[in-house]
């Protein structure tokens, strides 16, 4: 091995405490080293052509460079080498600045660790092998999962890039909760107004497999090549029969389903349509309720449909699809208090009377009330005798920066649908009263505070800031006793509905599919982003992203741009038709592998896969591990496990380490 | 009656096993491993107070792997070995036919009369002298009461002295070392195919036995052993010089159990100490 | 024995690439000052320190170990310092019961925002491993071959 | 033989005299064994816990350590106070280690094995047990209005017997004596019993709001299990009934509507001792029971 070793004096800031052509001096005489000079500046071109002239001249296999931390200057000068024909990963770098000579004030002992420092760099070189970035070919075809806003706007931007998208949707149809929505904050625009162009643009567009009433099921594979396994729930519907005349959902005398869509404020049939609008308009049938499924006879809708689209014999299927990326969209669900607060999942909130009296509603419920295709056709009635209220509270933070009885996290989006809720009201009611009870109000985003200020000034909005202790009913007016912290008072206000901006809180299944899929979660069930601040749309494992609410509690703009984003990181990947990886991986010794898999338990990427050795003849021998270049991240954690090191990991080797603890022997 | 023979007789002739591993005597006071594959060898089939090789060991050597069942005398220790095998993934539950009976313990090593004075220190502190994974139990004697255990005390005994004093200790104890590998042999979780210390690119133990090659070495075999040693002390009793190797493993046992409340070895599926983590690990040591 | 206090002890760290190094990096960005007695070995994660490490850097002359990566949860790796931190116990208990001093072997969680810290860590350890005079102990055992008696 | 551990507290010798006899009563009758904490001593609600958290925490732990030496298993204290300072002490003991490391030299054993409870787990327990499963009398008709006051159910996280917002366990006891409890709203409200003396005004206001939405649910009559609410309910009503018009309402321990539908006579519960006079809305009732007996 021939290595060249070039201190940098980095002007005065390595050249003040380090002895830099002692330094030099000194590091010529470590084995293998044939050239050893310092330089002023070695990541200036003449320094960098100073290393590049000496590659050649002396017929260099490797090189280090003693200078700044290599997480300034390591690509710059492994470029460099690269430059005339060395392998980049040829060359190291010794710390000389960050951790010597900046933090030493004794030039002695500074050059002393600074030689020290060069020879475990030349022990290391000496060690290296040429690398060559592993290339992985990529499926370039997206599944996103989840049909709300965020998975719309990921599949359109996917597949108006042109490539090929799968969108599978667990409901009946696509538009998630922002179908539900009556108007949208700031603007109060008809949220089904922007959606439902939207909905209908996924459905027509020609790249866009959409997979409706589906749930994944297994996800096998690693970035550009997944197998995902979806499972389609029978509608009992002929999706290619159906031509969505409604005619069997007119006809079917079971009326008295909850309908889920209208947050069960309504009833509607066992064969149905969720929503007018729904995408695909194909009715499914709840086989909960229907009477064919329960007795065996009506078939009403069998009668009804011209079409014979109706199929009592529809099984689950199972359909296999593979991508290259995953962009989960799976959205949010509202903490819900079932009737009895004592069999409710969720304790808390039982003085609100949230599901116990039936004009204390909740957020979505009020959503259905006030929208024009809701329940009521826009009018807002309350839920108990349909009367219009004429005292109407808003509680804010129901579950929500409430340690003691919900989350500790805050919804983010309650603030500004309260005040939209209570413009609404006050639009529709006009000798109305609307009062909100909240803890502070936080309206950033453009044009929010604006909007809040706006239901306080010119929509006289009542805001009181405290919470609310209590709620009762009292001939027909629910007592609102709660705190005016500004006043210092207590207030008692006689409603004739409640509306709780309960929590956003994780889907109910969102860990079982994260688990499915090799994502992390936290506490509350919200999928983790690898890194909070730079890599927000990114989940730790590659090639899988995060778009909306299944991150954390989110508005529209922000899922949208998520979405964007997720749709961007997908794209970047299908730019190029090789994925280009680091090659310090690990990789298994299959002679010496024992095969107890201990590295698959600490494997953090589920990398490590079982591989069956067999001998010439095909009998089985054993098991070893294997490692999926694909989905290894290099961190080692199954090498320094592995009890008889049979992996490795590539660039940090055992015997690359033990050459660096060598280096710094005294004896 | 569910006497060793009819057991094994009966397990022959159903064909439920094609080898059945086992102890042998030798004379009254020794055994050794016999390998049974038919009928005809049955009858020289013991399992008593003498039985002192951990069996377990075989299991997992490449020319005992290539029968499909395998019948196996094994004491409650010995099965905790098993069932640490079946959850490092080296056999699998349904090959091993598991033949057991309560035990009151088995002599210190061999030539010695079963006596209160002669049991095996390892006897005296086991949980598991009536087994509780097992496929067949032979009929035998109701448990007795063993002479208290002195393990923990000479833990202790060492625990208190001073660090200088504990590595003096060790370092006479493990100069005496031949590095015969005797211990590794014996131990059924030391299943590698190639150990550590035979690996030589890089050389990380020095093969040679040098004091301070022994010390290393003694080192991270109870390293790899800690929360997988299951406390059969075949170590220990294989050592052609008497190193106390016990008193390691004991020491390292009593770490996991007060650690993380683990004992290794007692139910098949249950995670292993070292491959899994949790949140709550304590880090009070780390700055 | 005295007289040996003042030696300057020498440490190994083996430190994560992530976050300990990178503040160690700070540490010399923002010109802070400590001891020079440490020698930085750099791996990708924690969960790369083997035991072995410690070991080989004992019988190589060091009179001091450094162990650092991490915090638990900031892992570059999710979990690696947490495999790690079991081994740790483990490894440390074992290090202490067969003798070798526990004021040699030090472990700590540095971020990469955590210069300051990381100059308290070495000045602590090395303070600590000079009261623990030199570990001649382990390296300059008996290199001879030795026979039973 | 049913045998429980029975704590009465000073309430419970004064002037909730009438909630001890109507308990031993009834426990005559069904032939349950009371054994009286020895030599029992303040609970520590009151001005311990508004003194010293320690003194408050020990006081009711003493009286569980006399408990424990008597080999008793299980406290009955009916005193919502009482109850509420004894479970505590014992939540305090497995929750605060400072608590803990305070009283280690005086705490000898595990007294968190004895189990404290309420009056109405109490009956809960022996109609579950099948010890209380007659009722001679039929309270039939009788509209009643549960009241829990606020100490039987609360903080949620030491007491959990019921929903500590939506209770219901007295209501289901009620149903055994036939009478039909009413759905009302301040179940759970604070009466200002510790104002009583003080701020009589504050008192007479907050009474007035829970007796005013009892009555509105058409309640014959109230329950209590607490000595506080009750002396409180019962003896500020008398400052609302000079209101004109005012219609009083009858305030009843839980072991008194028991003891009546067990055939008790009023007198031998105490009911007679009470402010409100209550024979007028038992009178129907009472005929019965002479026919009967």
């Amino acid at each position: 091995m021939k290595i060249g070793v070039f201190v940098c004096h980095c002007g005065e800031n390595i050249g003040k405490t380090v002895d830099c052509p002692r330094a030099a001096q000194e590091s010529a005489k470590i084995p293998g080293v044939v050239i050893s000079v310092d330089n002023k500046y070695t990541c200036s071109d003449p320094g960098q052509n100073m290393i590049k002239n000496a590659i050649k001249e002396y017929n260099l296999d490797g090189v280090v460079v003693a200078s700044c931390s290599p997480h300034m200057h390591e690509k710059t000068f492994r470029k460099a080498v690269a430059s005339v024909g060395m392998n980049p990963y040829m060359c190291e770098i010794a710390n000389i600045r960050e951790q010597c000579s900046w933090v030493h004030d004794d030039v002695e002992e500074a050059t002393k660790k600074a030689i020290d420092l060069i020879r475990i760099a030349v022990e290391k070189v000496k060690r290296n092998f040429a690398l060559t970035p592993i290339k992985v070919p990529v499926t370039k075809r997206a599944l996103v999962i989840g049909g709300g806003i965020s998975g719309i706007q990921s599949a359109l931007d996917i597949a108006n890039a042109g490539y090929e998208v799968v969108l599978v949707e667990k409901e009946p149809s696509i538009g998630g909760h922002m179908s539900q929505l009556s108007e949208t904050f700031p603007t109060l625009d008809c949220s089904q107004c922007i959606l439902t162009p939207r909905m209908v643009e996924v459905y027509q567009h020609p790249k866009i497999k959409l997979l409706t009433y589906s749930e994944v099921e297994k996800v096998e594979g690693f970035i550009g090549n997944f197998k995902v396994t979806i499972k389609k729930k029978p509608r009992y519907v002929d999706e290619t029969k159906c031509t969505g005349c409604g005619l069997c959902t007119q006809k079917c005398p079971i009326k008295k389903a909850p309908n889920e869509f209208e947050q069960g404020m309504i009833k509607r049939t066992a064969i149905y349509v969720p929503f007018p609008q729904a995408v695909p308009n194909i009715p499914v049938i709840d086989n909960t309720v229907c009477t064919y499924f329960r007795t065996g006879k009506c078939q009403m809708c069998v009668k009804v449909c011209g079409k014979e689209a109706i199929d009592f014999n529809q099984k689950e299927r199972f359909v296999v699809e593979e991508v290259g990326a995953i962009i989960v969209a799976t959205g949010y669900s509202l903490y819900k208090i079932d009737k009895k607060p004592k069999d409710s999942p969720i304790k808390g909130y039982g003085e609100y009377g949230y599901g116990i009296y039936p004009d204390v509603i909740d957020g979505l419920q009020f959503e259905r009330l006030a929208s024009a295709s809701g329940p009521t056709a826009g009018e807002i009635k309350r839920p108990s005798d349909k009367k219009e209220p004429k005292k109407v509270v808003f509680i804010q933070c129901v579950g929500s920066r409430d340690e003691s009885k919900g989350f500790s996290y805050c919804s983010k989006i309650c603030c500004m649908y309260t005040a939209k809720h209570a413009m609404l009201y006050k639009h529709k009611v006009h000798d109305g009263e609307a009062y909100v009870f909240y803890m502070d109000i936080r309206s950033g985003g453009k044009m929010y505070e604006e909007f809040v200020r706006r239901a306080i000034e010119e929509d006289d909005v009542k805001y009181i800031r405290g919470r609310v202790s209590r709620i009762y009913e009292d001939g027909g007016k629910y007592i609102v006793k709660g705190e005016d912290t500004i006043a210092g008072i207590p207030v008692e206000i006689d409603a004739d509905m409640v509306v709780l901006a309960t929590a956003i809180v994780a889907q109910n299944d969102s860990k079982k599919l994260a688990q499915t899929i090799g994502i992390p979660y936290d506490k509350y069930g919200f999928l983790n982003e690898v890194h909070p601040k730079l890599r927000p749309v990114e989940s730790s494992t590659a090639g899988v992203y995060l778009a909306g609410a299944c991150q954390a509690p989110r508005d529209i703009p922000e899922s949208v741009a998520m979405a964007s984003a997720a749709a961007s990181k997908a794209l970047v990947l299908f730019g190029s038709d090789m994925l280009e990886r680091e090659p310090t991986i690990a990789k298994v010794n299959e002679s010496t592998c024992a095969g107890c898999f201990y590295c698959q338990k600490v494997c953090a990427y589920n990398a490590i896969e079982k591989k069956e050795i067999k001998d010439r003849n095909g009998n089985f021998v054993k098991y070893v591990a294997y490692v999926n270049p694909g989905l290894c991240q290099g961190c080692g954690t199954c090498n320094a496990t592995c009890p008889s090191k049979s992996v490795e990991l590539i660039g940090y080797t055992d015997e690359q380490i033990f050459a660096e603890i060598n280096a710094l022997a005294t004896l | 009656m569910n006497n060793l023979y009819n057991i094994a007789k009966d397990l022959f002739s159903t064909n439920k096993v094609d080898l059945i591993i086992g102890y042998k005597s030798i004379d009254s006071r020794r055994t050794k491993p016999i390998f049974v594959s038919s009928n005809e060898d049955v009858d020289h089939l013991v399992f008593n107070e003498y039985s002192l090789n951990n069996l377990s060991v075989y299991l997992t050597r490449k020319d005992i792997k290539k029968y499909n069942k395998i019948g196996i005398l094994a004491k409650g220790c010995d099965i905790r070995a098993i069932v640490q095998l079946i959850n490092e993934n080296q056999i699998e539950r349904e090959k091993i036919l598991i033949i057991s009976k309560k035990c009151n313990g088995v002599v210190k090593d061999f030539g010695l009369e079963y006596n209160e004075e002669n049991i095996a220190e390892k006897c005296k502190s086991c949980k598991v002298r009536t087994p509780k994974v097992f496929d067949l139990m032979i009929d035998s004697e109701e448990e007795k009461k063993l002479p208290e255990p002195t393990i923990s005390s000479r833990v202790n005994e060492l625990d208190s002295m001073t660090p200088e004093e504990r590595f003096e200790f060790w370092r006479n104890e493990f100069s005496k070392c031949i590095r015969c590998y005797a211990c590794r042999q014996a131990c059924p979780l030391c299943y590698c195919e190639r150990c550590i210390v035979d690996k030589n690119i890089p050389d990380w133990i020095e093969s040679s036995p040098t004091q301070r090659a022994n010390f290393s070495w003694n080192l991270i075999r109870a390293f790899h052993l800690s929360g997988r040693c299951i406390g059969c002390g075949e170590c220990e009793r294989v050592c052609p010089v008497d190193i106390p190797l016990s008193l390691l493993n004991a020491k390292m046992g009593i770490v996991a159990f007060k650690e993380f409340n683990y004992a290794t070895g007692m139910e098949i599926g249950e995670p292993t100490l070292v491959g899994n983590y949790s949140n709550e690990d304590n880090e009070d040591f780390i700055k | 024995m005295e007289t040996n206090i003042n030696f300057e002890p020498k440490i190994i760290a083996f430190v994560c690439n992530w976050c300990t190094y990178t503040g160690a990096d700070l540490a010399g960005t923002s010109r802070l000052k400590y001891a020079h007695n440490v020698r930085i070995i750099k791996l990708p994660c924690t969960g790369r320190i083997d035991p072995l490490f410690i070991i080989k850097a004992f019988e190589k002359g060091a009179d001091g170990v450094l162990v650092s990566g991490c915090h638990p949860g900031d892992c570059h790796y999710t979990s690696g310092n947490f495999h790690a931190r079991r081994r740790w116990i483990l490894f440390n208990q074992l290090l202490n019961f067969a003798g070798i001093d526990n004021r040699r072997v030090h472990f700590s969680w540095v971020s990469a925002s955590e210069g300051r810290k990381w100059v308290d860590v070495i000045n602590e350890v090395i303070e600590t491993v000079r009261k623990a005079r030199p570990f001649v102990g382990y390296s300059k055992m008996n290199k001879e071959y030795v026979y039973n008696e | 033989m049913y045998t429980i551990g029975y704590y009465p507290g000073c309430s419970l010798t004064g002037s909730a005299k009438e909630f001890d006899k109507s308990l031993r009563k009834i426990c005559d009758l069904l032939g349950i064994k009371l054994v009286e904490i020895e030599d029992w001593n303040c609970c520590g609600a009151t001005s311990a816990h508004a003194t010293n958290h320690l003194l408050s925490v020990s006081l009711p732990l003493l009286n569980i350590k006399k408990a424990y030496k008597q080999g008793i298993t299980k406290i009955l204290a009916p005193c919502a106070a009482c109850y509420n300072r004894l479970v505590t002490a014992q939540y305090e003991l497995t929750k605060n280690n400072l608590v803990k490391k305070e009283l280690s030299e005086f705490l000898e054993n595990d007294y968190n094995s004895i189990k404290v409870i309420n009056i109405i787990e109490f009956f809960q327990e022996i109609i579950k047990e099948g010890i209380l499963d007659k009722k001679v009398v039929s309270l039939k008709g009788l509209k009643v209005a549960c009241y829990y006051g606020c100490l039987l159910l609360r903080p949620k996280e030491i007491i959990d017997f019921d929903d500590s917002e939506q209770p219901s366990s007295m209501e289901e006891i009620i149903k055994i004596t036939d009478a039909t409890p009413v759905d009302w709203n301040y179940k759970i409200e604070c009466c200002g019993a510790s104002h009583s003396i003080a701020h009589k005004d504050i008192v007479v206001d907050l009474i007035g709001k829970i007796l005013g939405d009892a009555q509105k649910h058409s309640a014959d009559i109230m329950v209590v299990a607490c000595p506080m609410c009750h002396s409180n309910l019962d003896m500020r009503q008398l400052e609302l009934r000079k209101n004109e018009g005012y219609k009083s309402i009858p305030i009843i321990y839980l072991t008194e509507l028991i003891g009546l539908s067990l055939g008790l006579s009023p007198e031998e519960l105490g009911i007679n001792l009470h402010f409100i006079e209550s024979r007028s809305v038992f009178e129907k009732y009472f005929s019965k029971v002479e026919v009967q007996l």
